[in-house]
């Protein structure tokens, strides 16, 4: 039996490591690449109904403690989605997760409804865009009724097909979040998103240096605030979680298994490890099991919410 | 427990040394080289404020790193306004450049005559032979001739204005017909690496082809460079594949993505 | 001239560079110390009325991308701080910032009234615990009208003494919390407080490492928020701005000052560089001045602001 | 552009793999050795899903550390209850231990022998030579005395139980009129400490005396462990402070601080 074997929302992955949306997603190349190197299975790039191209580089920015991204939710629009996610399912079995994201709760609906027709595994809503039908244009993921709204538009459109509510930190509180998507019909949470935003400024040109001024922290940075969300949400509600951020190593994806996580988002580690790191972090959760004398990554999921001794 | 590894990929902040002007649209800017970069590799180029675009280096030599860059668009055209002194962001190096080896042919059109020019002088420095055969439009657009000439290099142009009138597909095969290589290495329009990389199957040789694709990141993160097929990133893996790569790159030669995403068409 | 020397709310400073609140600060010796090692000002830990033994260790733990901390405020409370004040005054000339906390306004004003007999040259507001008299217990920097009441509550028993409230990233907009700040009588705004809260769990033993679970942020992972947050205050409001969060060599610093901060907080960052940092720190800050042909900090400071080519 | 250190305290979490007791309040544990650690240096000993709290190492030999505790509160009487197999969590190494030098005296009390028997073992293995000199309340409490017999040590306790029923200084001031030292090593009662730093002044040596401060994080960070006066972190500086250094020590021997940071009385 394979140890690392994990199932959410009665999908079978083969490893908990899932490509988090945004990374390596737009083709279905690039997706296929990643799942033969080792991932459980892989999310898409986030896709909107219409184009987009983003924002200009510097839009990715490496730096000491992690990384800063300001792409812009470019991505060929839901035609161009829909052609790469058919022949990606061709070619590859890897689980495929699908992101989706929309201004408005009947947009989500409609792209959700086109997603579906397309028969991924599931369906991650991206709610950290900006609600086009708030009076702020304050995101979907600070705003409970507007999550909920969004929720429900993708359930009712999802054709039974999962569906993934992606979480940010940037909300009052993660685990009212978690509760409330719940009651709205999510299957599975995703949680987080990157943190921030951010900003960096080169000194020696004395300007930011993102061409939109700030943007998502993700990587090592917020590990440990992507740690206790997940804990936050474990303690609040029993869905599914696929955590994610700041993971690079074994030891982090046990942190956020630990902290309750069903499967483990890895995205930008990728700069410094490259895609073998799917490869090199499954052997890690292996080593680990074996050298404890676990049969599975069942019997350490969640365990971090045990009292007393170890 | 190993942590992220810290990026190499700072931003350098460099005033512009020196601008060398091949013609108003054609341009060489020496920077102070402040990290080692090899043939092929390139850097994300910074025009504080502004955009950050991928050029490759044509020289390293005496301490400084030059980078030749054409007007083509709101970016380059905004380099071209730059003067010596103007601090430019230079981060890199970024991709996997030339790996030599053996006897090579070296075949360049265009801009892609730049990161050549340093290949070159790194194979004369490593005592390593090697043919140049060298086209462009005009004699203006092709930059460096007289250096080249110096170490042998077979010239074409479009117009006849310099060299030979013909493609300079055409002087790689003539070339290619009279001695053995052991490499082609080519950069240039992707029509012309698509036939270098048929030559080289001709032939029997092996060849390292510089590609480009659109990028965003540099880093192997975005996707945005990624070729149809193996999927590779081009950023990360490449720029230059060599000819087992290039027979996993569905797009070769074909129409392939934009900002988007996209597939252009 | 001394080009590193800067002025806030009238204190004049010969560096920027702050000992930010909480390390290093208990006692009059350790804060002549850090003085003696280069900093422009020193900062005290942050005071109460009551002593408090705070959260038992672990409760300060490094980790690859910074450190996280819950002492939960321990401190000997305002009559053992008024001793060791009254022995850095008499020992030390370098400005002594006091850092107070309270649970109500009223408690801030009788903090504030008792601090400010022992002449600090600046009264530092931690604003990030929680309100007592809200309904969720949330911390007065996410909350307006609380966050002003305090301001005006410290100010009105300051006896003229410069007031700074020192705010958090976590709060819908701190701009809007600086503007709040600024109309309700404060001096100085410092950020940022500690980001998070995080958890760090170790995987061999399966349990949260803090004592407290989680904790907060700080150090080289919170760097990119401190800097967006600087730069969003300097937009919002004309106060002096003391940056803080992240800051571990002079590039760092230069970050926030081009941000707009007037001086700098330095905390964690004590842990990999040791006291040494805060010379370290300035003769980079110097050299970098020099090498551009700057006469002062004052040249560069904000400069990010600007629009077009540097 | 230095960027913070990577810790060198990450949590080592590892199962005890013995365990002597001495008797059931003062016991040795034993831990697979994953980092190194010099005499007179600390780690931080955690009880997870509990408190940490600093232990000094009383040997690292055939790869494994060994800590040797006391029970005196709730943490140490917790650990008492450990098994084997039990998994606890080391950080270290802390502070800055002993900086062997010359011929040296070793002097201890109570619990305060644990860290000089790991010194004792180290000096010898260097082949430089000492004196040893401990002391405790009982027999019972002068752990690893047989050890410390077989290389010399004078043994007193309070009630004569092992060796002379005097105080350990008594026989530090008679081996210090008897030969010339270069160093006093102390750990121990502060009060003994303060009497070693006396001695060493009168007989006109240098001194390296371990001090114990309230220590929360042990590294340099909360100032818990702040001595008056010079202001210098005990877990970063120390614990092992030298004559000169505990000259600037104002609250040697005298009140010092609890968890609130106030000035115990
Ligand atoms: C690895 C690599 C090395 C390069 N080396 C050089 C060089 O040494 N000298 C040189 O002049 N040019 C080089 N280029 C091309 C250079 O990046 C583009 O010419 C430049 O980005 C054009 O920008 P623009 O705004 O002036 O033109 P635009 O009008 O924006 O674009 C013109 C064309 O440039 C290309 N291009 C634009 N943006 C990008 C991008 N982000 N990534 C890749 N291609 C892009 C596209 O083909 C586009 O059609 C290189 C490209 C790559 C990928
Ligand atoms: C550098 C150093 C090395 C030490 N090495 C050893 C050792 O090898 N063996 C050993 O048995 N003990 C050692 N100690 C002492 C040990 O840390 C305490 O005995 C232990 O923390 C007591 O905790 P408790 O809960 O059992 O007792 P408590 O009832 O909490 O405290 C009893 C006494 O222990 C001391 N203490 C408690 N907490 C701390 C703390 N966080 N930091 C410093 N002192 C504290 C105080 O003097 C206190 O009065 C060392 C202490 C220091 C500072
Ligand atoms: C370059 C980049 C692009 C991203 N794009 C998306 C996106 O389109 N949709 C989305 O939901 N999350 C996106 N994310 C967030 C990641 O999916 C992930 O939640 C976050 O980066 C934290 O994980 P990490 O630290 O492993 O990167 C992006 C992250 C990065 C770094
Ligand atoms: C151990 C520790 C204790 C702190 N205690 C306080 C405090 O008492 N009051 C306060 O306002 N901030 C406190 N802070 C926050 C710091 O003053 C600072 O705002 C934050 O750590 C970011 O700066 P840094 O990254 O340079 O540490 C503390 C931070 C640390 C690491
Ligand atoms: S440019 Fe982003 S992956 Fe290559
Ligand atoms: S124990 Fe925190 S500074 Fe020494």
């Amino acid at each position: 039996m394979n140890p690392l074997a994990v199932r959410i929302a009665g999908i079978a992955l083969e490893s908990p490591l899932v490509l988090a949306s945004g990374v390596l997603g737009t083709t279905a190349s690039s997706l296929r690449r990643v799942a033969q190197a080792g991932a459980g299975a892989v999310t898409t790039k986030s896709c909107s109904l219409a184009p987009r191209p983003g924002h200009p580089a510097p839009c990715i920015l490496p730096w000491k403690g992690g990384m800063l991204n300001a792409v812009g939710l470019s991505n060929p629009g839901i035609e161009g989605a829909l052609e790469e996610i058919t022949e990606y399912r061709r070619t590859c079995r890897t689980p495929l997760f699908v992101s989706i994201f929309a201004g408005s709760p009947a947009e989500f609906g409609e792209l959700a409804q086109r997603v579906a027709a397309a028969k991924p595994d599931l369906i991650e809503v991206n709610v950290s865009c900006p609600n086009v039908e708030s009076e702020f244009g304050a995101p979907f993921a600070a705003d409970p009724a507007a999550c909920a709204a969004v929720t429900r538009a993708v359930k009712e459109n999802a054709g039974g097909i999962p569906v993934s509510i992606k979480l940010a930190s940037q909300c009052a509180s993660i685990a009212k979040m978690a509760e409330v998507c719940q009651r709205s019909g999510a299957d599975v949470l995703t949680a987080i998103n990157t943190v921030g935003p951010g900003m960096w400024i080169d000194p020696g040109a004395g300007r930011p240096v993102l061409s939109n001024l700030v943007g998502g922290v993700s990587g090592t940075a917020i590990l440990p605030i992507a740690v206790r969300a997940v804990y936050e949400i474990r303690r609040a509600v029993d869905l599914p979680i696929i955590g994610t951020g700041g993971v690079s190593c074994a030891a982090d994806a046990l942190q956020l298994i630990m902290a309750g996580a069903d499967a483990v988002g890895l995205g930008s580690a990728i700069y410094g490890g490259g895609i073998g790191l799917f490869d090199e972090i499954n052997r890690g959760l292996a080593d680990f099991l074996q050298s404890r004398g676990y049969q599975s990554l069942h019997e350490v999921h969640g365990m971090a919410h045990e009292k007393g001794k170890p | 427990m190993k942590s992220l590894a810290l990026p190499s990929h700072e931003m350098h902040t460099l005033p512009i040394e020196d601008i060398v002007v091949h013609h108003e649209g054609l341009k060489s800017y020496l920077f102070r080289q402040t990290f080692d970069i090899e043939p092929g590799q390139f850097v994300m180029l910074w025009l504080p404020g502004g955009d950050e675009k991928p050029f490759s280096v044509s020289d390293v030599r005496d301490g400084r790193i030059e980078i030749t860059a054409r007007a083509v668009g709101p970016f380059s055209r905004a380099l071209m306004a730059c003067k010596v002194g103007g601090f430019l962001g230079l981060r890199g190096p970024f991709g996997r450049g030339f790996r030599p080896r053996g006897r090579g042919l070296i075949v360049g059109g265009g801009i892609g005559i730049a990161p050549l020019r340093y290949l070159v002088h790194r194979l004369a420095q490593d005592g390593m032979e090697c043919q140049i055969a060298l086209g462009a439009r005009t004699a203006r657009e092709l930059m460096f001739a007289a250096d080249f000439v110096r170490r042998g290099a077979r010239l074409a142009t479009d117009d006849g204005s310099l060299g030979e009138k013909v493609m300079v597909l055409a002087l790689a095969e003539r070339l290619c017909a009279a001695e053995k290589f052991d490499v082609i290495y080519g950069c240039g329009p992707e029509v012309l690496l698509v036939g270098l990389h048929q030559l080289a199957a001709t032939v029997g040789c092996d060849c390292q082809l510089a590609l480009e694709r659109h990028m965003k990141c540099g880093i192997g993160i975005c996707g945005s460079c990624c070729v149809d097929g193996s999927g590779i990133c081009i950023c990360r893996e490449g720029p230059v594949l060599d000819r087992a790569e290039l027979d996993q790159v569905a797009d070769f030669g074909r129409p392939h993505r934009d900002a988007t995403g996209a597939r252009k068409n």
